[in-house]
């Protein structure tokens, strides 16, 4: 981390960049904040461990529009978002200095919380260069422990890898984090019947509370305005009516986003639910692989989408009913 | 009891078709008099690529029990490539339709050509016919609307 | 809110017989904005019409729905009216209550409950109806036929009389197409080359006709009055301007063995050669597949004989891009493969052959000189054989279900031809039914029973079978007599059903000119407007339409002039207003929309915008309206719904949608 | 006596095919080897049905002439299938016969060894219920 | 004070929903919130916070408020029923209870909201003291003592057993109806208990948070202060805090089209939402920095100003655990705290 704080402030110094956007220490172990850095001196808050989970390419959408360049720290997994975003002209790569920076896996404190810790007052463990396996966690209940591993976001689980797909130079090591199949989830689902498909989503879509944090997390969903949003549309409803309205909302903003998600979890991440809702986005991403062959939205910032592209001989849409 | 409910159920089934083929094909049909059920309504669109998902997950929220999407034949489209935009579009909608547990015999695409009126009232009877079986649709309307 | 008016038509008992005609009318009455609401006869008619304009002007209305045929039918007709009563055309929306519903439907309370919902849909669309302007873009005055048969000729020659430039671009080395090849022409029996010829000379001679021979249209883009067209010109591998068409290189071209395709591969061609003699343009083209100089890089004897030096072999193929205001397609046909009917047993005797390979043969310029003879040993047949519908008329996936229309003709003259020069050979036709609509067609018929005892048999051929003596047996059947027949026949000609050139698919597609199941162009109309393509500022001209003669496709080939020649008189053309439509405050500027538009029509701009008080440059999409034809593939690809198709816009469909499932 | 109308509708449920679709070419009737010994010709055989003259038809000697041998079938040029109807006739008759003819599990112990087994099978094909 | 061992609940909760609706926190999908109890509901009274506060049951997320009716060019005005059920809420803690307070203040003064009136008749609040607060607790900055809530009836969970203390006439009333599930107890284990709790409290990070300077009438420089431009950055604009906030009580009104008429509907909204107080003219509020500010300074400065002191926050870090961005209230007033002299 002190090697990315010299670094950004040498940038800083020298005028290559106006600004860090990075992350923040927060008042509790395990709330950072996005924040900006325009000063070497303010660089004294800069914090960069393993609760930085936030997929910072979309505040290039808005910092591409200030003067100057912004020095923006990039996990591998962001990257993809940052190139698809450059495909969609949405942020400026002329604008961006990217640091890569080297990624462990990300910590999720609702994983911890779930093992039943709370009175959080410090956690041991989470910095970037701690080779821990475990988090050492005070409390005002005692000390607890919980694995890394335990502790991760459910993206880290199925990591795309630890190579940054854009950037101007690299700090830190990354650490292999996948142990699981991207798509397993997917298939269990896909393997009930209609009825507890049903049932599962109902069960999960019926927490949902129409805070969009989904959404305006999402890199992908970049709108200016969001459908949802205008009143052109009769679909903007605040309304939480547990029937229609959370399907038909979560249904349509997958769609919005197929093709151009990149999988990089923060939808389910910032629910404050719990749903899982890259269970909408990984399944659009299977279809397609199996559908259209193989694609990973950002892994460049050229290639045409699956949606915006064809074939003579693609499937036709019977497969649905046909594969049972 | 259960049959008897049947018998009255009328469903809403909502058809989107491109101007320049299916709906051609739909004309063709009624002026060949090749009866269909009357529950299916047509929605013409100018092109099968012009049908947004939206509007089929709409007609669902309002009640509908059916929806199909008629077009050219691949290959054939008036504007040359929309079909093909649509056939990728409606193959992922109706695979996240299925995948929320909503009975994909509900959803259907087929490429009608201004030639085919006998298949376009074939395909609509057939529907119509699979929609019976399924029966009302519950898992996507929005209740409000009963009332 | 919109002033509605709303008018059901009768159409004398084709509605009114299933659907309550006052019944909708009362219904629809109820609908919000609905101001007015009739009913008449014949909503079409002058005085229905005149019904409409009046509450227009007495009731101001703002927007019409008018319940009655396919739009497809008469929404011009209905939108025109409006227009007359000063209402923008684009306020007046059809309800289909006849194709899509009376039709249809035998109970009259089910088919009125849909006329009323299909009037309530339309109802609801028009509340959200914008008056639309259509836009107007150039007409480039030169027009494009694509195939040099008598089709493309004659069409090629009626626009270029009319004083506009044609180009003809034709896949093969000379222009002249199918007629070229045959020998006589029903039911006059004049020579085919004697009244063709002249055409071709005609055209090439023709100062607005320029022809591209050995050429093929490698893409298309633009619109109706202003086609960008990219012409593929072959390597012909010998300099037109050179070549003086002296013959010397094909005499001695040391490659001789390729199968004659103008002769239907009964003889043998060299490698440089010209189709046939009355080739235009009378240049040789070099076979580069079959030719030794290309296939080894020796030989050359070509060049060398050469007085002129216009054999080039480093020529290479060229692009030409050149403008148009119209197109025509005119590509013609081929006859069926028979491959799938081995009762017949073409691949197995050579002297079952097509009446295209009768046609060759009994030319004085083909393989045998003109002389009727079996091609396998020579000799005169006796017994000639004709089955008629082979392959046409055929519900299974053999043959094309269609008849092909000229065969009955044709066979009859073969078979005159042949009892006039060869008296003492039979003639025999299996016929299932002779079809003789035309202008002296059944008396020509006749003749050939009357005057030259042409055997007729009606009853199907199923199968021949090759003799070890050389001859054929022909098993058929006499359905007058009830009998199977057992024939022994030295020949037997099969009339071959016709299709359109396969090439035409993929020339379609570049058109986005629709084409049949069958593989032929769809007219616009079926009836009314028979020689164009539903896509604006396509024509067509002969069989690639339909089956046709000779006399038909040159009528047809003067039709399609006749109105790419209306086309090209007009300066300018008014669009179609119902186009993308791109909202640059909920633009993100991301380019999907651009990605999927088939042609070309969006473009971005960094635009000054003032978002509520937010200004900023945005990178904002630009519809070029005269560009883009209405598909809608861009809406939907939209993220944010930026981008609306007018006159189809999201609200509108979703407000048909909603007013459906009520 | 039976009903010709439904007789002839059980002709065309069990071939599958559609007489109306004939367009009287004959070419069924131009190769058939068992022609010269039927009444009434392949050719015919769809105008029987759609004239619903279904005693006529089952009381024909074609009945039991045609060997099946599906020429007809290949050759039609409109998927009329002369073959199928006269095979559907016949089965209407076998069928209307009830208990004398053969049950399944009669079979085995009449089985001679001799038998060709492609006999039994077409035999099964044919006169299965 | 009576008490009722863990094991009896379920009888308990059959007794109380036999006649009335109950509500308590019950876990769905692996998530606490509160939900109307049945049998095989999964009741969790040992989490401490619920997911969305339980507002809910006076104020709801979404409620009809009348439906029109069409007919031909007729329409119909069918009015929506106010609520007629008795009903109660079990489990709240005590910076809810407080929270529905703060509600009470806005919707039960003049123009009183007849449809929040009717549920807060209805309703009877059974408080449940927290046995473990945790570190994104700050109720204690506000007043509020979470060992000993104040309600119709007043709970705490110790060892097994639940001790049960009413407090109003509602109390007593709900008491006597569960009657003969209940035994007499002593107070002194509860005693213990507040005692403990109350100390852990004590420990607690955000406990001794200064309120110093807001809440006052003078407020346009801190309205001005540049902080907000720098602590506005990271939001992401989402409804989240709003949504999970027990004192939130922004709504808006929309109407939805059943095909048949229209569902005139009031929905929580939020100021967070680019649409907020959207108008006709437009929006008075049109960047984000302005949407953040207004939610802080309504929480903080706004609401105690027109409501004798009592702030519009309660503590409850909710916010604090959800902010998809970690930001949350305590930061921001931390932020005026680090600015030094400032008000």
């Amino acid at each position: 981390m002190q090697e990315l704080i010299n670094r950004a402030k040498e940038l800083l110094a020298d005028g290559t960049v106006a600004r860090v956007l990075g992350w923040k220490a927060g008042d509790l172990p395990y709330n950072p904040e996005p924040a900006y850095f325009e000063t070497e001196e303010s660089l004294k808050d800069f914090v960069y461990n393993g609760f930085c989970g936030a997929n910072l390419s979309k505040y290039m959408i808005e910092a591409s529009k200030l003067e100057g360049k912004t020095l923006v720290c990039l996990k591998p997994c962001d990257t993809y978002s940052f190139n698809q975003l450059i495909k969609e002209h949405r942020v400026d790569r002329e604008k961006a200095y990217i640091i890569g920076v080297g990624c462990k896996g990300k910590l999720d404190i609702e994983r911890i919380r779930k093992q039943g810790i709370k009175g959080i007052e410090s956690i041991s463990g989470a910095e970037i260069t701690d080779e821990a396996e475990t988090l050492t966690i005070q409390t005002i209940y005692g000390e607890k422990t919980c694995a890394y591993k335990d502790a991760m976001l459910e993206r880290c689980h199925v990591c795309k890898g630890k190579e940054h797909k854009i950037y101007d130079e690299l700090i830190g090591e990354s650490k292999d984090t996948k142990d699981a199949d991207r798509f397993a989830e997917v298939e269990k689902i896909e393997a009930m019947s209609p009825e507890e498909k049903f049932a599962f989503f109902q069960s999960q879509l019926s927490k949902c509370i129409r805070c969009n944090a989904c959404r305006n997390v999402c890199p992908a969903c970049s709108c200016r305005k969001c459908v949802f949003d205008s009143n052109k549309f009769d679909s903007a409803q605040k309304a939480n009516v547990d029937s229609f309205e959370e399907k038909m909302f979560h249904i349509i903003r997958a769609f919005h986003v197929a093709g151009r998600c990149t999988d990089c979890g923060e939808c389910s991440r910032v629910c404050p639910q719990g749903i899982p809702l890259h269970l909408f986005n990984r399944k659009f991403i299977k279809d397609i692989d199996t559908f259209y062959g193989e694609y990973q939205a950002g892994e460049d910032s050229t290639s045409k989408g699956p949606l915006t592209n064809f074939t003579f001989e693609d499937v036709e849409p019977s497969i649905v009913a046909e594969r049972g | 009891m259960s049959i008897e409910t049947n018998e009255e159920f009328r469903p809403k089934i909502v058809a989107f078709c491109c101007n320049w083929c299916s709906y051609a094909g739909a004309d063709l049909a009624g002026s060949s008099r090749l009866s269909y059920p009357a529950d299916v309504k047509i929605i013409r669109v100018p092109c099968s690529c012009r049908v947004n998902p939206m509007f089929i997950l709409r007609a669902f929220e309002k009640g509908a029990d059916g929806v199909i999407m008629c077009g050219c034949h691949p290959g054939d489209c008036h504007y040359s490539t929309g079909n093909y935009y649509a056939r990728r579009r409606m193959t992922l909608l109706f695979s996240m339709l299925d995948y929320i547990g909503v009975e994909n015999g509900r959803t259907r695409v087929e490429w009608v050509s201004a030639a085919e009126g006998v298949k376009f009232s074939q395909t609509m009877n057939e529907f119509v016919e699979k929609i019976h079986s399924l029966g009302k649709n519950v898992r996507l309307e929005d209740l409000r609307c009963r009332s | 809110m919109q002033r509605i008016g709303v008018f059901v038509c009768h159409c004398g008992s084709n509605i009114a017989a299933t659907v309550d005609v006052k019944k909708v009318v009362e219904l629809a009455a109820k609908e919000p904005g609905v101001v007015h609401a009739e009913d008449y006869q014949y909503m079409c008619s002058e005085a229905g019409q005149a019904k409409i304009q009046e509450a227009i002007k007495e009731k101001k209305l703002t927007g019409v729905v008018v319940c009655s045929c396919s739009p497809r039918m008469h929404e011009a007709t209905f939108r025109k009216a409006a227009e007359r009563a000063g209402l923008n055309p684009y306020m007046v929306e059809i309800a289909n209550i006849r194709e899509h519903c009376s039709w249809i439907h035998k109970d009259m309370e089910e088919a009125t409950k849909k006329a009323v919902i299909l009037a309530r849909a339309a109802i609801a669309k028009v509340n959200l109806n914008a008056p639309l302007q259509p836009g107007e873009s150039r007409v480039t005055k030169r027009a494009l036929i694509i195939g040099g048969g008598i089709a493309g000729i004659q069409t090629a020659l009626d626009i270029a009389d009319a004083g506009y430039e044609v180009d003809i671009v034709e896949k093969t080395p000379s222009i002249g197409g199918r007629m070229s090849q045959l020998d006589k022409t029903f039911p006059t029996l004049d020579c085919s080359a004697c009244i063709l010829t002249p055409k071709m000379v005609e055209a090439a001679a023709h100062e607005k006709i320029n022809i591209y021979t050995y050429s093929e249209v490698e893409h298309v883009s633009g619109f109706v009055g202003d086609f960008t067209v990219d012409i593929r010109k072959k390597a012909r591998s010998v300099n037109m301007d050179k070549c003086t068409g002296c013959g010397v290189c094909q005499e001695k071209c040391p490659s001789k063995k390729i199968p004659n395709e103008f002769n239907r591969g009964l003889n043998n061609r060299t490698a440089i050669y010209t189709p046939f003699a009355q080739a235009i343009p009378n240049v040789p083209v070099i076979d580069r597949e079959n030719c030794l100089k290309f296939k080894t890089g020796k030989c050359g004897v070509c060049s060398k004989v050469c007085q002129a030096g216009a054999i080039e072999y480093d020529q290479q193929d060229e692009i030409v891009t050149q403008k148009y205001g119209a197109i025509v397609v005119a590509t013609g046909f081929d006859i069926i493969k028979l491959d799938k009917y081995d009762e017949y047993a073409y691949s197995q005797s050579k002297d079952v052959i097509t009446s295209l390979e009768l046609e060759r043969i009994m030319n004085a310029a083909g393989p045998t000189k003109g002389h009727l003879e079996r091609l396998s040993d020579g000799k005169a047949p006796k017994e000639l054989v004709f089955i008629q519908c082979v392959g046409s008329r055929c519900s299974d996936d053999r043959g094309k279900p269609y008849c092909s229309k000229i065969c009955c003709m044709y066979t009859a003259k073969h078979a005159m031809l042949i009892r006039d020069k060869y008296p003492d050979t039979n003639v025999t036709v299996f016929y299932i039914d002779v079809r003789t609509p035309g202008k002296n067609f059944d008396e020509f018929y006749r003749r050939a029973v009357e005057q030259y005892g042409v055997n007729y048999i009606k009853g199907q051929v199923g199968k021949v079978i090759p003799q070890p003596d050389g001859s054929l047996l022909v098993q058929g059947s006499d359905l007058i007599d009830n009998k199977q027949i057992l024939k022994k026949a030295d020949m037997v000609v099969l009339a071959t059903a016709i299709e359109p050139n396969p090439d035409v698919r993929k020339i379609a597609t570049m058109l986005t000119a629709s084409i049949d199941t069958n593989n032929f162009l769809t007219e616009a109309h079926a009836k009314l407007r028979p020689v164009e393509s539903p896509t604006a500022g396509i024509f067509l001209s002969g069989v690639c339409q339909g089956p046709k003669d000779i006399p038909e496709t040159v009528a047809q080939a003067g039709a399609a002039a006749v109105k790419a020649i209306g086309l090209l008189a007009k300066d300018k053309l008014t669009t179609n207003p119902c186009t993308a439509k791109s909202d640059e405050l909920l633009c993100n500027g991301c380019s999907t929309c651009a990605n999927v538009c088939p042609y070309g029509a969006i473009s971005y701009e960094d635009k000054q915008v003032n978002d509520h008080g937010i200004r900023e440059t945005r990178r904002v999409a630009v519809v070029n309206t005269a560009l883009c034809q209405g598909c809608g593939a861009c809406t939907v690809a939209c993220p944010s719904g930026a981008m609306d198709l007018q006159g189809f816009s999201n609200r509108q469909i979703i407000a048909e949608v909603d007013a459906i499932c009520r | 006596m039976r009903n010709e109308h439904s007789a002839a509708e059980k002709i065309k449920e069990i071939s599958g095919t559609n007489p109306l679709k004939c367009m009287k070419c004959g070419k069924c009737s131009a190769t058939c080897p068992s022609f010269n010994e039927m009444d009434i010709k392949p050719h015919q055989f769809v105008s029987y049905v759609v004239n619903e003259d279904i005693e006529a038809l089952v009381n024909s000697k074609s009945l039991w002439k045609c060997l099946s041998c599906f020429a007809c079938v290949e050759r039609c040029p409109r998927d009329v299938k002369p073959g199928k109807i006269i095979d559907a006739a016949r089965q209407l008759v076998v069928r209307e016969k009830g208990g004398d003819y053969l049950k399944a599990d009669e079979i085995p112990q009449l089985l001679d060894p001799e038998l060709p087994q492609q006999l039994l099978v077409s035999a099964f094909r044919r006169y299965r219920r | 004070m009576y008490k009722i061992a863990a094991e009896n609940l379920q009888a308990l909760f059959q007794k109380i929903a036999a006649d009335q609706d109950l509500y308590l926190p019950v876990k769905v999908s692996d998530q606490v919130n509160f939900k109307a109890w049945s049998e095989d509901a999964e009741v969790c009274l040992d989490t401490l916070k619920t997911v969305k506060s339980p507002k809910d049951a006076f104020f709801p997320q979404s409620e009809n408020l009348y439906t029109c009716k069409k007919e031909e060019k007729n329409i119909s005005i069918e009015p929506q029923a106010l609520q007629e059920k008795n009903f109660v809420v079990f489990g709240m803690k005590a910076c809810d209870i407080q929270g529905v307070k703060v509600l009470d203040n806005v919707f039960l003064s003049d123009p009183i909201d007849t449809f929040y009136a009717a549920r807060r008749d209805h309703g009877t609040i059974v408080a449940l003291a927290c046995h473990e607060p945790e570190e994104s607790c700050f109720c204690k900055v506000f007043g509020i003592d979470c060992a000993d809530p104040v309600a119709d009836v007043a709970t705490w969970m110790i060892e097994g057993e639940l001790y049960w203390k009413p407090l109003t006439e509602k109390g007593e009333a709900l008491t006597k109806a569960v009657a003969e599930l209940l035994n007499d107890a002593d107070e002194a284990k509860v005693e213990e208990e507040k005692a403990a709790i109350r100390a852990i409290v004590e420990k607690l990070p955000y406990s001794n948070l200064s309120l110093e300077g807001w809440g006052q009438e003078d407020y346009m420089d801190r309205f001005n202060s540049p902080v907000w431009e720098e602590l506005y950055k990271p939001c992401l604009a989402c409804g989240t805090c709003t949504f999970v906030c027990p004192t939130c009580q922004c709504y808006d009104i929309k109407d939805y089209d059943t095909g048949h008429g229209v569902q005139r509907y009031r929905c929580w909204d939020s100021c967070m939402y680019s649409d907020f107080t959207m108008m006709a003219h437009g929006n008075n509020r049109n960047s984000q920095m302005q949407r953040f500010r207004q939610r802080f300074m309504h929480k903080l400065v706004y609401y105690p100003v027109n409501n004798n002191g009592m702030f519009s926050c309660v503590g409850c870090g909710r916010c604090v655990e959800k902010c998809p961005s970690s930001l949350n209230i305590v930061k921001v007033i931390k932020a005026f705290e680090n600015q030094g002299g400032e008000k």
